[in-house]
């Protein structure tokens, strides 16, 4: 382990702010990417789903509906 | 010597139609019907080489389009939806021009005997720009006046003619197919074309 | 095949005067641009000098993007375009033709104009001499590879923001080269080496863009 | 022959790979995760300062990874749209859109990172040094690409003309690359380079591989992912979509 101290660590020579900025946007970012990835998906899966339901029922009412016509 | 087999032809989600088979010899013409939206425009523009059918083939002579490339193209006419004119040169230029890019040799006076053909006698000096919509269309089917490729693809060629420009225009058909050309029309309405026989195919 | 490429360009040159309203307010673009920066910057000749390759390169630049949309959107719309498409002969060599009769109203007109608006940014005689010539040979490139992305961008949402986005980025090394010759030449330095790799760009530009470019037409027109 | 054909043209169909990559993703996960963890470890707990510039270069250890995928995203991309273009795949052209998002966001990376280390560097955050600009250059050619596909709305065109630029954007980056960097010696001769430490030590050199390998896995994960969703989208009128969104239960009513 090259560090002595966390506070040392964190402090990266007076560079803390840089590095730990770099870390943390690309931490963030890297994160919200497939956080975002999955929510979108949820959400088109919903959508199709929704969609797939109401054609379903479409169908079922053509077939009730037919005898009669 | 003209064979689809199988064509499909897919917009977007829709399907347009699918299993579509025809054949067409020399002599003979194929008048595609169909309501608005039924793709014969898009059937027009496959059998063309412009775009490619989703599923099946078109073979020219026995062999596919695609693969014939520029053979195939030397020897089809095609007169599109739009006129394919430019508004800024007049009928004259248009037609000299086009006959340029087809590669095709065509002097001034048969230029002019074209348009003077079509009823453009007069006109050939005036900017297209300002001529009528029907005028324009006479312009643009001035070309199949000294046509003499052996397939024509024409779509909707009768589109904002009058009475005695169909009546024209179907003559000139006739007569190319009397040569033993081939042609494909896309219409609305039936034009009694006298020579050859008409095959017809709808589309729903 | 040299018949076809001198067909498509006297018919685009003739089109283009008879319709000459469009190739002016390029040309002003280009004058306006130009002028703006001493308004901007100041008068001092020292650093007009300095500013002036880039800026009359970037102002060349964005006047030919301006006259990009229309190189093929015309014939699109009219139907011409599916005619080339099928003409009996290969579709690069036509747009060959488009993007040379292109050069010939966009490109060669900023070139004689550059060296007027050159004196403007106090340039000395032999940097003007550079500024026209790696105009001369560098906006041959620019009509190329612009025509990628005017084909590209055929009949598409908002075209002509997307086409600068696309091709601006595919334009830096022309810029780089063509006013890294005019700076070295306004240096004192030599500004061979600029202009010979300037020279190969156009080469490539020219003869290499319009296949990419038929292909995206032929995409477009399906 | 034949049948290796068939082969291939069974796991390039969407229905084929959706299933396939949905098993593969927390793998890539997995692998990601430990290259990465395994990167940092070393980079920001093991190696030693760097004596000329101080523990700021630790910012090597995510610059260069990112600029790394960055550049090979637009290869793998440019691959991919390719082979779509020259063999029909349905699957290349969605893969080349699902991986456009992710090589942007890591030529974002690249340059955010690169800022941070410019400051206390060179004391300025932007320089124009070749590698920054290139990379900036890089960054718009992958909003081009996906602002192209993006206001297409037949997907198979935008694929087409998608792959068209992607490849003449391939074609031009070494012309780029090599442009700005003429450009640059010309203009300035920046005096430290962002990757030319004067020793790279051998546990920098590991740092940097596992860091880049962990991006990497993560690229391909992420990218999986996107692919699946496009997938969806695409085919929903096909019936395998249909089946797979099925709820359980619902497969024996449906016929």
């Amino acid at each position: 382990m090259y560090w002595n101290s966390f506070s040392e660590f964190m402090a990266m020579g007076n560079h803390g702010v840089y590095v730990w900025g770099s870390v943390g946007v690309m931490a963030i970012l890297m994160l919200l990417e497939p956080v975002l990835l999955i929510q979108s998906r949820k959400n088109l899966i919903a959508r199709l789903k929704r969609q797939f339901r109401a054609e379903r029922s479409d169908a079922n009412t053509d077939r009730k509906t037919s005898p009669q016509r | 010597m003209l064979e689809a087999s199988n064509i499909e032809c897919v917009r977007g989600e829709r399907t347009l139609f699918s299993h579509v088979d025809f054949r067409l010899d020399g002599g003979e013409l194929l008048d595609l019907q169909g309501g608005n939206g039924s793709g014969k425009t898009s059937l027009l523009r496959m059998i063309c080489g412009l775009s490619a059918p989703a599923n099946g083939e078109i073979r020219w002579r026995g062999e596919l389009i695609g693969k014939l490339g520029e053979d195939y193209r030397r020897e089809l006419c095609f007169l599109g939806h739009h006129n394919a004119i430019k508004e800024e040169l007049t009928p004259l230029e248009n037609l000299l021009a086009s006959a340029k890019l087809a590669d095709e040799i065509l002097d001034a006076g048969e230029a002019l005997d074209a348009l003077e053909i079509v009823g453009l006698a007069g006109r050939e000096d005036l900017a297209c720009r300002y001529l009528s919509q029907g005028q324009k269309r006479r312009v643009a089917l001035a070309r199949l006046v000294n046509e003499r490729r052996a397939l024509w693809l024409l779509d909707e060629p009768y589109v904002a003619l009058d009475a005695a420009a169909v009546e024209l225009i179907a003559g000139l058909i006739g007569a190319h197919l009397q040569r033993g050309g081939l042609a494909v029309l896309t219409t609305h309405q039936t034009v009694n074309i006298v020579a050859g026989s008409v095959r017809q195919l709808r589309l729903n | 095949m040299l018949n076809l490429i001198r067909a498509i360009i006297s018919r685009d040159l003739r089109l283009a005067l008879r319709r000459r309203a469009d190739l002016v307010s390029a040309l002003f673009f280009f004058i306006i641009v130009v002028s703006l920066f001493p308004l901007g910057v100041g008068p001092e000749p020292e650093l007009l000098r300095k500013l002036a390759p880039g800026v009359l390169w970037v102002a060349a630049l964005l006047a030919t993007l301006l006259s990009l949309p229309r190189l093929f959107a015309d014939d699109h719309r009219d139907g011409t375009l599916e005619q080339l498409a099928l003409a009996p002969q290969p579709l690069g060599l036509i747009v060959l033709g488009k993007v040379l009769a292109h050069w010939l109203v966009s490109g060669l007109p900023l070139t004689l104009l550059a060296p007027v608006l050159g004196i403007q940014f106090d340039l000395s005689g032999e940097a003007l001499w550079v500024l026209a010539f790696s105009l001369l040979i560098g906006t041959p490139a620019l009509s190329g590879i612009g025509a990628i992305g005017a084909a590209l961008t055929l009949g598409v949402r908002g075209g002509g923001v997307l086409l600068s986005l696309l091709v601006l980025p595919l334009y830096i090394p022309v810029l780089i080269f063509g006013a890294g010759a005019v700076d070295a030449a306004v240096i004192g330095l030599g500004a061979q080496a600029h202009l010979s790799l300037l020279g190969a760009m156009m080469l490539g530009g020219v003869f290499f863009a319009p296949w990419p470019t038929a292909a995206a037409l032929r995409i477009a027109l399906e | 022959m034949g049948n290796k054909l068939i082969n291939i043209y069974r796991f390039a169909s969407p229905q084929a790979f959706y299933p396939l990559a949905g098993k593969m993703i927390p793998w890539f996960w997995t692998l990601a995760a430990i290259f990465g963890i395994a990167g940092l470890y070393i980079g920001f707990l093991v190696a030693p300062t760097d004596a000329q510039q101080g523990e700021g270069y630790r910012i090597i250890f995510l610059h260069v990874p990112a600029s790394w995928l960055s550049m090979f995203i637009y290869l793998v991309m440019a691959f991919w749209a390719g082979l779509g273009l020259g063999f029909n795949f349905r699957l290349s052209g969605m893969m080349a859109s699902a991986l456009a998002p992710t090589g942007a966001l890591f030529a974002f990376l690249s340059l955010w990172t690169g800022a941070l280390w410019g400051k206390p560097m060179w004391g300025t955050w932007w320089v124009w040094d070749a590698r920054l600009t290139s990379e900036l250059i890089l960054l718009f050619l992958y909003v081009g690409f996906i602002a192209l596909q993006s206001s297409i709305d037949d997907p198979r065109r935008a694929d087409k003309a998608g792959a068209i630029l992607a490849l003449v954007g391939v074609v031009n980056i070494p012309i780029i690359y090599f442009s700005v960097k003429w450009w640059n010696t010309l203009h300035q001769g920046s005096s430290v380079s962002l990757t030319k430490s004067p020793s790279m030590a051998v546990t920098m050199l590991w740092g940097m591989l596992l860091c880049a390998l962990g991006c990497w896995m993560y690229s391909i994960a992420v990218a999986l992912m996107r692919v699946r969703s496009i997938m969806l989208e695409r085919e929903r009128h096909t019936d395998w979509v249909r089946a797979e969104l099925a709820e359980p239960g619902e497969h024996a009513g449906q016929e």
